[in-house]
This record gives structure tokens, sequence and C-alpha cells, in this order.
């Protein structure tokens, strides 16, 4: 069991990995499937398909993995990325002229939500789920009352930003990716970045240290709903109007469904956005497959929560339990133990993985 | 060290209790049924009195059996379509037979043991973590439950099937009736009690502190958990029964209860990451949350806003009792998280 | 007279109403090592912590170099030069050593965090510290207690500070690493910087520090150099009562019987070729540096990383220890190393954590010993606001007291203590080692693991050393004369010379 | 049921304000309510060819010879007993059609509720580019307006139903006579069936359905020029619980006399809050869901059960088969939409005899080879 093992573990990255590996067999298999029923998988179509489906998901599990790596959670980004279609839909109101305001407004809004979220969980001590899932409640309660429907309208101009594709690939989606890549430069090479490991790993040693851990939680809150913002602007541009409905699309727990299944550590400190997206892509593959099996609605959400188990169960046993410090007696034929190795104790390899029960 | 007489320490452990967060929750649920009976005295009759107990018992249930699993540590998002499920499997079951009820009823406690039992094995043997593996649980259930009927429930409860939710003890002097639903609570609600205060329920809160430290004290972590997950299950499939009996079958039973049950036990001040807190404030969080619907319709408040009031006041008491903890107890371990923390998976 | 480089005055602090500094006074000169000693719980812990910017006094003046200071947060603590070494663990697990070092003020090249130079720096620290084996770049979660400590130390050393105080940093350490600390300590001094150090192994106190000050139930009861003092009358000061001969001779009605505890050939991936046996009433103490694998020793008896090699046997009959739990049902205890990630639920109460184990492995007789649990607490000498307040806002011997009470009451057979007195005033030490006696008076076998060589020579009744995972020898009553001991046991802990462990 | 044809929908509440009105079309309303009194052209045993005041279009454009077409149909979900009822009809009438060997393959994606999934779910399906006809019931009015528009784009024939879009470039629009009308049904009936002052309770499913909000208007409409009092109006989400607490609540301050609903799920536990609270039975307006229509039945109560056709999951596949006949089909297909009253209640009931609770008793396959055994054991 994990409590008996001793805490060491691995870096970080091999679970990544591990993600990426899971997302290939997935991918091997749902191809194997489909063309047993004469399709293909990785047929033009299907590939729009699962790249567009990504992308969305991709926006707000990425913020979503910034908080989670802070120890904190997001459960309101379903209904932040509603308001925000709506205000960016009203605010362009069918004028391509007001698309950056629009866009301002929306984000801003955004940020204003995350900036509340952040300051209840750090200022008032409120624990984020119940912080969030609150500011959540708030905010439905706004949109019923003042959009009951949908409401706005978008120019065919940002609509583009929906349906535009390069090649195969849509806009949207390279965009997802781009902010990827940027989520992954800020974490390791800015301060903030490596403040919000420190404070998911323990936020008493990272306040000893000196640094501003409450001011830390808060920009990953702003991030994260500034992301759930972005994808309500790419609702916004895929309905050509604002949408209220999105709320209640499960979002919020799909996107920490794909935090963990990227391997981030649900209880802050360990993972990163590169193992969130492969768990989008995870995701977004198994929609895809079951849609082109045309599998039935019902079994659908059985096989995605049977297989979201599986796939965490896989390697959560592994990234959890750390392996052992260099084993002095290997019952199995050793495995090279590599002293003073660049980045490497002589105590620790990377090779003594699970070697214990 | 100063041994104080049992009573005294008894006395002494429920105000620290008292004390630490839980406060808030009876201060507020006695707050909103004082306006509400301002509102309409009515309120206060016995008979309305039964009939808000009627619709409130479930949640009640539902929340300790959330008490449990969030006390060691963990989440039970299962519950809300573990309710439906039941429910609806209920109706397909029995479909009118009254000879049907015991049976199914025997069968679906079985059944809400074996989810948790599930829940509880994949959270603690395969080291998924519980939100995780219960939202999964979710998923299935919802899906499951819905393919088995063609998506819509069929079938219906029988009326014996009803009674624990829909009818009481009649002709009772003053109150009328005094429904099943009060004292299945009741009790249940006792053995909450005095389960919390057996070992079990002791090893339980510390295997939610430190799993390693119950570990090495020889505690079997695993099965506390399991067995937490398990309870969790059994007290969902009652709440279903009583569900089911007080409104009957709708597609919709059961829809988002997991998420009012966790309200429930946050606002009883019960701290989300084990280790502390007291099952009854978990009750009176639930009743709290009843209470507020109540009051919403009393105030003729518009339905799309309320929704704002209920966030902005849950969230509000929760601070309250969070920061006059941590006021209460300043310590360097009240902001950093402990390190054991991290071996609860 | 001349502004001292730190003073502070009438120092004053209370904890939710209790007070547990009473107007402290404290001066240190630059290049001074200063001593600060108290039993557990006397407040030297928070003392510093008030010094560091974690706390803030109620009361009192702090003047650095004359000039008053208030600090709010380690940070400017930090930055005004004074840097702590903190009695618990400041680490991130999941963060690499240079992470760790640079935490908070990670170097940046154009606004962006230049991670080459962190890591070149932190390597240069630790080459300077003539630290070797360890790697700038590797996870502390890898590192052994030791190499976790050394880090701790290096961090508070690269904010080059003029006052570093130290929280007991040997608690973790053993023979080597100490006589490290001992020429850091020294090079410090050359370098003018001042050092707080507190501990309760007097023998360093003598060994380093200039001056000492002495604080009992958080007042002030002197402050002079260590030169006018002798051991005994600073612990009299400390306690405020003499102690007769620091280990108590086993008690007259000891009779070591037959043997208890025996493993022939015990072995798993960190142990091999362990033969041991301990008889009832016997005090057995297992010596050895650190990482040499005294921990899977007591981790292995007790099934939490088992033996998967050679045979168990208790009172002669083979055993299975798969599990702690199976341990404790043959009536094993283990106080554990480490006792707030492995000892004790922090948010509990010290008596539900007195019973945990009672409440954990359920047997006849549970509640009956139940019962005694306060008795035995007082036995120790704890100092507490009563059985319902929480261990965690109990001073770290205090909680090890109740780590010790917890495996007292359930009566075991056969105990294992990993560092039972880390961090434990003389006055408490005392007493548990009395305890150990009386213990053993009652026919317990006891396996004694430390890393304090006087402790374990002068408790045990023969010493077992430890080195790289195997018995390198033992020692007999016979060889345990107290002079020659300690060098005996250091030349099997590193190998410099090999006996045979009579089977 | 939260659906709706989305003709009725052109209003923008996007202003922030929510009065009612916003939802309130004037013509549309009077529309529809004249249509409910018109007879509808076709055979009167077939209501889901029936059409209300039809225009035809030529569709030879279309025309497919060879047969078994792969028919491809976008469903927003199957997530209430309406749709499933629905659902499970349509996909009975595909059964006989490929039988005869007129439909192919017919390929299904449901969206589950979600707009952007079923966006994507078109997309698929034009990429795909092998569907012959695409049938799309929308998730929502609006927001799938551009995936209609590129589908109809594609070439391929787009049949709408249910819920519409906003626009008109799908070959037909299938719909009942709508929202209004359905409320209106209603609203007209408690203004008969009570006293002058009498007290109504308005219970509701969501806001913010277009459908809902249809119905919910006309209502208001009516009530407006009537003497009762509408005590408030509260969302239940379909939820029985909600349903009979709130219920509750309202007898704890004084009587009902009247409950209007904007979808029947949970009449039922609305019922059911009177006889617990041992008051008389109020004038009840439901729908023709069989739980509703046999409590009626058992309790005797006044009672109008309006209706949202549910035969009209039939229509979009037979529209779909004429289309690629070539055969000519009405731009806008209204189908009739008509409340059962006491007066064929009896007849209604015996039909749908061994059906379960949740079925609506207007589904309209009686006629169909897999009947009753498809609709009975699901
Ligand atoms: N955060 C806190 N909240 C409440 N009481 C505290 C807190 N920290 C320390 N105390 C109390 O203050 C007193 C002094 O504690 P402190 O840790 O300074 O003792 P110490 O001298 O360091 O003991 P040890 O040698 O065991 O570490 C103890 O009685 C302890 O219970
Ligand atoms: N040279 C080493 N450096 C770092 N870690 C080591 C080394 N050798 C062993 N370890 C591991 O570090 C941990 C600490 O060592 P361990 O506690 O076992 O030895 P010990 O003799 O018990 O020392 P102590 O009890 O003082 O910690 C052990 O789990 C061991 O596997
Ligand atoms: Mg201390
Ligand atoms: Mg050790």
């Amino acid at each position: 069991m994990n409590a008996l093992t001793p805490s060491r573990r691995s870096p970080g990255m091999s679970t990544t990995t591990i993600v990426y590996l899971a997302l290939v067999a997935i991918l091997v298999i749902g191809a194997v499937l489909v063309s047993m029923s004469g399709r293909n998988l990785f047929s033009n179509a299907n590939i729009v398909d699962l790249l567009t489906r990504s992308s969305l998901l991709g926006f707000i599990a990425i913020g979503q993995t910034l908080v989670i790596l802070c120890r904190s959670l997001d459960l309101s980004v379903g209904y932040v990325m509603a308001l925000s279609s709506l205000i960016a839909a009203t605010t362009m109101d069918g004028q391509v002229s007001r698309i950056p305001i629009a866009m301002a407004a929306a984000l801003g809004v955004a940020a204003v939500i995350g900036l509340v979220n952040g300051v209840v969980v750090t200022k008032l001590k409120v624990n984020a789920f119940i912080a969030t899932l609150g500011m959540g409640l708030i905010i439905k309660g706004y949109l019923d009352t003042n959009y009951a429907g949908p409401a706005g309208d978008v120019p065919e101009a940002f609509q583009s930003f929906g349906y535009t594709r390069i090649g195969p690939i849509p806009l949207s989606t390279i965009v997802m990716f781009a902010v990827a890549a940027a989520g992954i430069w800020f974490l390791h090479r800015s301060r903030t970045g490596h403040h919000m490991y420190a404070v998911g790993g323990d936020a008493e040693v990272a306040r000893m240290s000196g640094v501003r851990t409450d001011r830390t939680v808060i920009t990953a809150h702003v991030l994260c709903a500034l992301l759930a913002g972005v994808a309500g602007l790419l609702i916004a541009s895929r309905f050509g109007t604002g949408s209220a409905g999105v709320y209640d699309d499960g979002y919020d727990l799909e996107s920490i469904a794909a935090v963990v299944l990227g391997g981030t550590y649900l209880l802050g400190g360990r993972g990163g956005i590169g193992g969130t997206v492969g768990g989008v892509l995870i995701l977004a593959t198994l929609d895809s497959v079951f849609n082109t099996l045309s599998v039935d609605p019902f079994i659908k959400d059985v096989l995605r929560g049977t297989i979201i188990i599986a796939a965490v169960a896989v390697y959560a046993r592994r990234s959890l339990s750390g392996a052992p410090t260099r084993r002095r007696f290997p019952e199995r034929p050793p495995e090279p133990d590599i002293p003073g190795q660049p980045g490497d104790t002589p105590t620790h390899s990377e090779t003594g993985a699970g070697g214990r029960p | 060290m100063t041994g104080g007489n049992g009573i005294a320490a008894r006395l002494r452990t429920i105000t620290e209790r008292v004390l630490s967060g839980s406060a808030t929750v009876f201060v507020l649920l006695g707050l909103i049924l004082v306006v509400i009976s301002v509102l309409n005295p009515k309120f206060l009759e016995p008979g309305s009195l039964m009939l808000f107990i009627k619709k409130a018992a479930p949640l009640v249930l539902l929340a300790i059996g959330q008490y449990f699993v969030i006390v060691s540590g963990e989440f039970d998002l299962s519950v809300g379509s573990l309710v439906g499920a039941q429910v609806v499997i209920a109706a397909l079951l029995i479909n009118g037979v009254e000879s049907a009820t015991v049976p199914v009823i025997l069968g679906m406690f079985v059944g809400g043991a074996l989810i948790g039992l599930v829940n509880g094995l994949v959270t603690t043997l395969l080291k998924v973590p519980s939100i995780i593996a219960t939202l999964g649980m979710m998923l299935v259930l919802y899906g499951a439950i819905r393919w088995l009927t063609g998506g819509a429930p069929t079938g219906a409860l029988s009326e014996s099937f009803r009674v624990a939710g829909r009818q009481g003890i009649d002709g009772v002097p003053v109150i009328g009736q005094i429904p099943w639903a009060l004292l299945i609570m009741v009790a249940l609600g006792i053995g909450a009690g005095f389960l919390m205060r057996s070992s079990w329920g002791r090893t339980l809160v510390a295997v939610g502190d430190n799993e390693r430290a119950a570990t090495f004290a020889g505690a079997r972590a695993w099965w506390v958990k399991t067995s937490a997950f398990i309870l969790s299950g059994l007290l969902a499939t009652a709440a279903g029964i009583l569900l089911g009996g007080y409104a009957g079958v709708t597609a919709q039973v059961g829809q988002g209860l997991e998420f009012t049950a966790i309200t429930a036990v946050v606002l009883g001040g019960v701290v989300l990451g084990g280790g502390r807190g007291w099952v009854v404030a978990a009750m009176a969080g639930a009743l709290t949350v009843e209470a507020l619907f109540r009051l919403f319709t009393q105030l003729n408040l518009p339905s799309t806003i309320r929704p704002t009031a209920q966030g902005l006041i849950i969230i509000a008491a929760v601070a309250y009792a969070a920061v006059d903890r941590a006021r209460r107890q300043r310590t360097p371990t009240t902001i950093g998280t402990p390190r054991h923390s991290d071996v609860a998976s | 007279m001349t502004a001292a480089l730190l003073s502070m005055t009438d120092i004053q602090k209370s904890f939710l109403g209790v007070q547990v500094l009473h107007g402290i006074d404290l001066r240190i000169e630059a290049g001074e090592v200063h001593a600060l000693v108290g039993e557990n719980g006397a407040g030297k812990s928070t003392l510093m912590k008030i010094l560091a910017g974690v706390h803030r006094a109620d009361t009192g003046r702090i003047e650095l170099d004359g000039a008053p200071v208030a600090f709010d947060h380690p940070l400017q603590a930090q930055r005004a030069g004074v840097s702590t070494v903190f009695q618990e663990f400041n680490l991130l697990p999941d963060r690499t050593v240079a992470e760790n070092v640079y935490l908070g003020r990670e170097p940046r090249r154009r606004g962006v965090v230049d991670t080459r130079r962190m890591v070149l720096d932190t390597d240069a620290l630790l080459a300077d510290l003539g630290i070797e084996g360890l790697s700038a770049r590797s996870r502390v979660r890898s590192l052994s207690v030791a190499q976790q400590q050394i880090v701790e130390i290096v961090k508070a050393l690269s904010y080059d500070a003029r006052i570093i105080s130290m929280d007991e940093p040997t608690a973790a350490l053993a023979g080597r690493e100490v006589t490290l600390l001992y020429d850091l300590v020294e090079r410090l001094k050359q370098r003018g910087v001042a050092i707080l150090y507190v501990s309760h192994r007097l023998k360093e106190i003598f060994d380093l520090c200039d001056r000492v000050t002495v604080l009992k139930d958080g007042r002030l009861v002197e402050s002079c150099d260590i030169a006018d003092l002798t051991p005994d009358e600073l612990v009299r000061k400390m306690v405020g009562r003499p102690l007769s001969g620091l280990f108590p001779p086993p008690l007259p009605d000891t009779q070591v019987g037959t043997e208890r505890l025996v493993v022939s050939g015990g072995g798993n991936d960190q142990l091999d070729g362990i033969d041991l046996s301990v008889r009832s009433g016997e005090i057995v103490g297992l010596a050895g540096l650190q990482g040499s694998g005294r921990t899977e020793i007591a981790h292995a008896l007790f099934g939490i990383a088992p033996f998967t090699r050679g045979t168990v046997e208790l009172d002669g009959r083979p055993i299975r220890l798969r599990s702690p739990r199976a341990a404790v049902r043959h009536g094993l205890a283990l106080v554990t190393e480490d006792r707030k990630t492995e000892g004790l639920a922090l948010n509990q109460s010290i008596a539900s954590n007195a019973r945990l184990v009672l409440d954990a492995v359920r047997s006849i007789g549970s509640s009956r010993r139940a019962r005694r649990a306060p008795e035995i607490l007082s036995s120790l000498e704890l100092v507490s606001r009563g059985p319902h307040q929480e261990v965690r806002f109990l001073s770290g011997g205090n909680q090890q007291k109740v780590v010790l009470a917890k495996w007292l009451v359930t009566e075991p057979g056969v105990m294992v203590l990993d560092e039972p007195t880390r961090g434990i005033d003389v006055g408490a030490k005392h007493a548990v080692y009395s305890l150990i006696r009386e213990l053993a008076a009652d026919g317990m076998a006891i396996l004694f693991i430390s890393s304090e060589l006087s402790e374990v020579i002068g408790m045990s009744d023969r010493v077992l050393v430890m080195r790289d995972g195997r018995l390198a020898g033992q020692l007999d009553p016979a060889q345990l004369s107290p002079d020659s001991a300690e060098s005996a046991v250091m030349a099997l802990a590193t190998g410099s010379t090999e006996t045979d462990v009579p089977r | 049921t939260t659906d709706s044809p989305g003709a009725d929908d052109q209003a923008d509440p996007g202003d922030g304000q929510s009065s009612d009105q916003e939802w309130f079309v004037q013509a549309d309303y009077d529309r529809e309510l004249a249509q409910r009194s018109i007879q509808p052209e076709g055979d009167p045993d077939q209501p889901w060819l029936q059409a209300i005041e039809p225009d035809w279009v030529d569709t030879s454009g279309f025309l497919n010879e060879e047969g078994d077409a792969t028919v491809c149909f976008s469903n927003a979900s199957v997530s209430n007993p309406w749709r499933v009822t629905g659902w499970l009809t349509m996909q009975q009438q595909v059964e006989v059609l490929q039988e005869s060997g007129d439909i192919g393959e017919f390929r299904v994606s449901d969206a589950a509720d979600n707009d952007n999934q079923q966006i994507s779910d078109i997309q698929a399906f034009v990429d795909a580019g092998d569907c012959d006809v695409i049938i799309i019931s929308p998730s929502t009015t609006a927001t799938l307006t551009p995936a209609v528009q590129t589908a109809c784009d594609s070439g391929v024939p787009v049949v709408v139903f249910d819920r519409g879009v906003n626009t008109d470039c799908a070959v037909t629009f299938i719909h009942p006579i709508g929202g209004y009308a359905y409320g209106a049904d209603g609203a007209e009936f408690l203004v008969e069936n009570l006293e002058p002052g009498s007290k109504v309770l308005a219970l509701r499913i969501l806001p913010g359905v277009d459908v809902l909000e249809n119905r919910w208007a006309a209502a208001q409409q009516i009530f407006a020029g009537s003497e009762l009092e509408i005590l408030g109006n509260e969302f239940t989400e379909g939820d029985g619980a909600k349903i009979k607490d709130i219920v509750t609540q309202y007898l704890e301050r004084g009587d009902v006399d009247g409950i209007w609903m904007d979808a029947g799920d949970g009449a039922v536990a609305a019922l059911e809050a009177f006889e617990d609270f041992g008051v008389d039975y109020p004038v009840m307006v439901g729908e023709d869901e069989l739980s509703f229509l046999r409590k009626w039945k058992e309790t005797g109560i006044t009672a109008i059960a309006p209706v949202y056709s549910n035969f009209q999951w039939r229509t979009p596949i037979l529209a779909a088969m004429d289309i690629l006949a070539g055969e000519q089909v009405p731009a806008e297909w209204v189908l009739p939409q008509s409340p059962i009253t006491s007066a064929d209640l009896d007849e209604y009931l015996e039909r749908n005899e061994d059906m379960p609770s949740l079925h609506y008793a207007k589904f309209g396959g009686e006629d169909l080879p897999g009947f009753p055994d498809a609709w009975r054991d699901r």
C-alpha cells in the first residue's frame, strides 16, 4: 500500500510519458475497432472531429491544471464559460468593429470572477470545492435571471475562430496548443510558475521561504477563469450567439477528469500541462471513436466512466507511491544503479520503480 | 496531564467540537427557522414541521453517508446517481406488485453496499483519487440505468414501498402524524453518533487525518475507508427509498444530490480532506440547506435568482466558520498542508 | 556598552490565551555561537519563530545593530540577514534541491527563471561546504533524513545571513554528519556569522557554543558563558533539579530470560543476512550511520517492508509479519523515527492519539488498557493543556511522549524504539530511560535504535552495529565500557574492522 | 418536455432584461391559436402525415433512385421520457423502411444536450460526405443555426424537426403547432373551469428554454385577461420531490384551486401533495404522459392534458423518403396538436393500456409492426 512505501518517487516526467502511451494505446485500439466496422478513425473527417472536440475542453483543462497544481480546484468554469459567451455575443451584436471590446469585456469579467474565487479561497479560507461551487451558483442565478436562452449575435468574422481550418487542423485547436505551450513555458520559466508547484506541494513551506502564497493561488484562479473565458469565446464563435445552456454540459468535472488523466496530482505540487493535453486528447478520442461506432448514448457514459477510472488506475499507483531508494539487495537481477549520474543521487535511481509492495 | 472525569470530559469534547467550526451551522439553522416562522407562523405548527422533515430526511441521510466518506479524507460523488438508480430499479422490478416490495428493498441495500464496495476498493487499492473514482461511478450508474430502462423509468412503485417516505404513525395527539421518515432519520442519526464514538469511528477519523500513522498503528486503512464508502452506499439506498416513497418515480430523481449533500456536510463544519468534523453538525447542515430552500419560497424570491442567494449564503457561512477557526487556533499548520497529507491518496 | 548584533528584549508571547514566553531577553554578538536550551515546551522554538518572523511577539523589542526591527514575514527576516533552520523540515519533496534552496528567490535573467544558474549556484554552495554525493538536481524526496537536514542548512546559508538560528539541527544526524555540521559551524564563525543553536545534546553545546541561554517554562533562567558552567550545572538549570546519573542502571529485579524475538537470515531489498535475537528483559541496541538500514530493520520487523528472506520466531514459534496489524497482534510495538508523518494524527486530541492503536486493532482488554492512558502520559511528564488538546499544538518533545504512550498502553511484549529520544529534552529523556528499564524489568524485549552513541551504549545490554544493510558486528556487555565502546562502534559502523556476529 | 418549434423564437433576450414579454411575439401567438381550429390536410388516421396550411416545395433536385439510402440523424438527446418515446417510434419507422430496402444505413449521433457536441456531430456528417439526407433535431434554436447552415450548404437535403433554427435553408422543417398553443390550451381550460378569483399555481421546468417560455408567455397572456389569481410560478426541474414540496408549501399558506404546468413531468407528484395535505384536488393541467392520464382517470379530477405531438418523430423519416423520391413536401410542415380532454381520455387510456407510465399517449406508432413490444419492454 502507498501508505507503507517510503514516499520517494522518480521525476514527474515519467507520468506524462505514461499518459501519452495510454493515449497511443487508446488510439490504436480505437482505430482497430473502427476499422472492423469498416471505417477509418484517421480519416480527415474524424481527425477534424477529434481535434475540434479537444479544443474547447483543452482551454478549460489547462486552466484547471494551474489551480489543481496549487492544491485548489475550480468548479465554476462551466458558468464562467457560459457568461463569457453571452457577454461576448451580446456586446458584439453582429458588428465586426465591436469584436475587440467584446473580447476584452468577456475576458475581463472572467478574470474578475477568477480573482474573487482566489480571494475567497485564500483570504476567507473557504475550501476551493465549496467556494467555486458557490460561485457557480451565483453566476447561474445571474444567467437564469438575465439571459432566458441564447442571446447576442456574433459576426461571421469572429465565427471563423470556431470554424476556420488549416488543413485538417481547426484554428481553435491550434490556439489551444499555443496556449498549452505558453502554459508549460510559464510553469517552468516564470517565478510564479515555480511558486505554484511550491504552494501546491506545501503552502507552509512556500510561505516560510518567502513565497507570497495567496498571490500565487489567486493568480492561478484568475488564469483558470480567463481560460474558461476563452472557452466561452470559442462557444460564442461556434454558436454564433451566446448561450447560458452550456453551463450544465459538465465541463467542470470533465476538465478535472482530464487533468487527473493527465497525471497531475489532485493534491497539488506534481504534474503539468503537457499531461493534461494528453488527458484531453484521450477523452476526445473516446468520443470520436464512440461516435464513429455510433455507440448507444447510455453505453457511452458507462464506457467513459469505466475507461477514465481504468486509465487513472493504470498509473495512479505508480505516480503516487514512489520508487524506493537504491535497492541494496535486489531479488531480481540488479537493475543498473548509476551513482553520481547527473541529476541523480547515489541512492536514488529511476529504474528502481515499483520495487516494493 | 489532567484526565477530567468522564462527563466533564465529554462536555468538553462537545463544546470544543461546537466551537471548532460547527457553531455556525446551528446558529444559521436557528436563524433561518426563526425567519421562516416569522414570515409564516403556520410553519411552526407540528403538522407542517413534520412535512418539512419528510422532505428533508433523504438529504439528512445522504449527509450522514457523505460525512463518513469525507471525514476519512475522500469524496463520494456517486450518491446522486445511486439514489436515482435505486429508485428507478425499484420501480422496474416491483412494477406495482406489492409482494415484490420487501425482496426488492433488500436487493437495493445489497446493491448499494456493492457500489460502495467498488468505490472504496477502486479508491484504496487501485489508488484512484476518490473524486475521479466516484465521478466515474456516477457516469457508469447514470448510463447503465438509462440503458437498462431504455432511457426513461418504467414500471411503478408499490404502495407499501412508498410507506416509509410518505406515511407515518397517524392519529398522534397534537402532532397528528409522525412520519416514518422522521423516526428513520433520528434512529440512523443516533446510530451514526455512536458509530463515530466506537473504535471504528475513531480509526476512521485518524485515517482521514494521517493515513500513514494510522496504518503504522495497525489500522487497515483500506478497509476502514472502504467501509465508509459502503455505509455511504447504504445510506444513499435508504435515502432513495425515502425519496421514492415521498414523490414516486420521475426521470430526474436524485440528480445533483451529491453536491447538495457535500455542501450540507461542509456547512456542518466538516473539513474536506478529512480528520475533522462532527456527524451531528453534518446532519444539521443538511437541515440548514433544506430550510434555506424553504425560506426562498416563503420570501417569494424569484426562482431564477435563488441559486445566487444560495451560493452567497453558503460561501458566507463557510467563510465565517473557516476564518473563525483560523482565528481561534492560529498555528503554522493551518495554512500549511501537513506533510503527511501527501500519502493520503 | 556597544549594541549587540542581535538583542531581543522582554519578549512575551501567548497562544490562545496561554502565555508561553514571559519577557525573554537575548543578546548575541557577531561571530558567537549561542546555545538556547531548555526542556520540551520551554519555548525555544517559539522564540526562534519570533526571531524568524513566523510568529509575532505580543510585546518586546528586537534590535539588529541597535536598530529596532519588526518581522511579520520570514522573508523580511531573511532580507535583514536572519535565517533559520526550523525544527520541522521545510522542504518540498517533489522539487529538486536547487529549486528548494532558491525557492522564493529564483535567479532570473531577463525576467525569466534561469534554471541553469540556479543549479550551478547550488552545486557551488554544496561544494563550498564540502558535501559530496548530493546533486542540486535530485529530488528531495529521494534523499535520506540526513541529506534532507543538510539541504535545510544549505538553504539557510544561501541567504548569506548574519544570524543563523538552528533548531535541533542534529536531531536527525549521526556520527559523520554531526562532525560535518561541526566544522560548518566553525567556518561560519570565521565569517563572523552569529549562530543561535538549539539542541538537547549537551555534548554539542559544550563542544560548539560560546554562550548559553537557559529557558524554563517560557521564563529566562539565565544567560552566561558556557565556560562558567559544568554539564551538571546546566542540566540542573534546565530541569530545576539535579538528575542522578544520566543513564539509570538496570532495575535490580530485571532478569534476562529466554529468547523472545529471533530473526535468522532475514533480508529484503534493503537488508541482507540479518541474524538477531532479543531476550525478554533484554535491551538490545542497534547502532549505525545514517542510512545504514536500522530503520529498515524496524520496518521489516513491523511488516511495513517485510523480510522477503529468512525466518522470524516469536517465543519459539515461527511467525509471518506481513503487515503492521499482524505485528501489533503479535504484541510488537514500533516507535517510529518520524513522529509527525508516521506517529501521530496531528489534528486529533492527545487522548484519541493515545488510544489509536487500541482502536485500530480491537482486542479484548482494549477498553481496560485505554483507561491507563492518562496515568501513562503523566508518568511521561507530558506538558499539555489537558487530554483534549490537539497534538499539533504540542512542542516537539511532548508530541514524542504521546507516541510513546500510544504504544505503552498496548502492553507489548516486544518493543522497537527507532530514535525514541529524538528531540526530547534531558528531563524527559531521563524519564524515557527509566521507563525503558522498567519495561525490561517487566520482561519486555526491547530493540533500541539510536544515533546517539552514548545513549545506545549507556542503555543497552548488547549493541548490534549496522553497515549498509548488513549487521557489521556486535558488542557484548564486556566490550561496553563507556570509554572504549564509542570508538569500537564507529569502527564497526564505518567498516574499519570486521567481527562476526555470534549465532 | 422541453421541446419546441423554435419558429416561435425570434426574440433576443440578450438585453439583460427578462420581462416575459421578450418571449411573446403577438403574430406567432395569434397564428398558433388560429391553427388549432384549422382542419389539417391529409388522412386523420395518420396525423403524422397531416399538415396545416402547407405550401409545397419541389424536391426533384434531390431525387435518388438506387434506394437503400444512408440516412444520418443528429439527435439533440434522449434525455427525457418524451424524447425517449419519440426515439423509439422513429427507430420502428426506420426498421420498416430498412425491410423495404428504402433505407440502407441509419447513422445516428446523440449530442446528450450538448450544443457544441451536436455542432461537431453535424460537422462530422458533412465531412464524412456519404449521407444521402441529414435529419436534425436541434438541441437549441439559435446556437445550432450555423451548423445547420453548413449542412444545407453541403448540398445534402436537410430535414429539421421539433425545435427549429433561425434559417429556412432546410428542405422542410417539421413541428407541431407549437408552444403558444400548448400553453393556451391549459390556461383557457383553467379559466373556463375555475370561479373568478380562484388561485392558480404555475409550475415550470426550467428558465430559458424557448418552448417552455412560449408556453408560459401564452398562459400569462390568457390569465391576464381573466380574474384568476396567479399565486406564483416556480421552477421544479420536473423533479417530483421538488414539485411535491413546493405545492405543499403553497398549501400551507392557503388554498390552491388550480395548477398550470408547462410540462406534465411530475404532475402526479403535484396531485399527491394535495392528497397528503388532505385537501381537495385542484383543477389540473398535465400532459399526455400516461402516469398523469391514469391518475386522472383514477381520481376523476377536472383536468386537461395538453399535447405536444409526440408522433412528430415519425414524420422526418417519411419526409426524408419523400425528398429522396423527389416528391414535394411542405416547406414548413405543421403537424396537428390537440389536447386530450375528459371526452377522449378513456380512448387513449385503453389504446396505451400496457404502456409504461412515462409513455406518451399520442405517440402514433400503433400501426408499426413493432407495436406494442418495442415501447412496452424497452
Ligand atoms: N502554534 C501554537 N499554538 C499553540 N500553542 C503552541 C504553538 N506553538 C507552541 N505552542 C506551545 O508553546 C510552548 C512552547 O513550545 P516550543 O515548541 O517553543 O517548545 P520547545 O522549547 O521548542 O520544545 P521542544 O524542545 O520539544 O521543541 C509549548 O507548550 C507548546 O505547546
Ligand atoms: N547512503 C544513503 N543516502 C541516502 N539514503 C539512504 C542511504 N542509504 C540508505 N538510504 C535510505 O534512506 C533512508 C534512511 O536511512 P535509514 O533510516 O534506513 O537508516 P538508519 O540507519 O535507520 O538511519 P536513521 O534511522 O538515522 O534514519 C532509508 O530508507 C534508506 O533506504
Ligand atoms: Mg522546539
Ligand atoms: Mg532510521
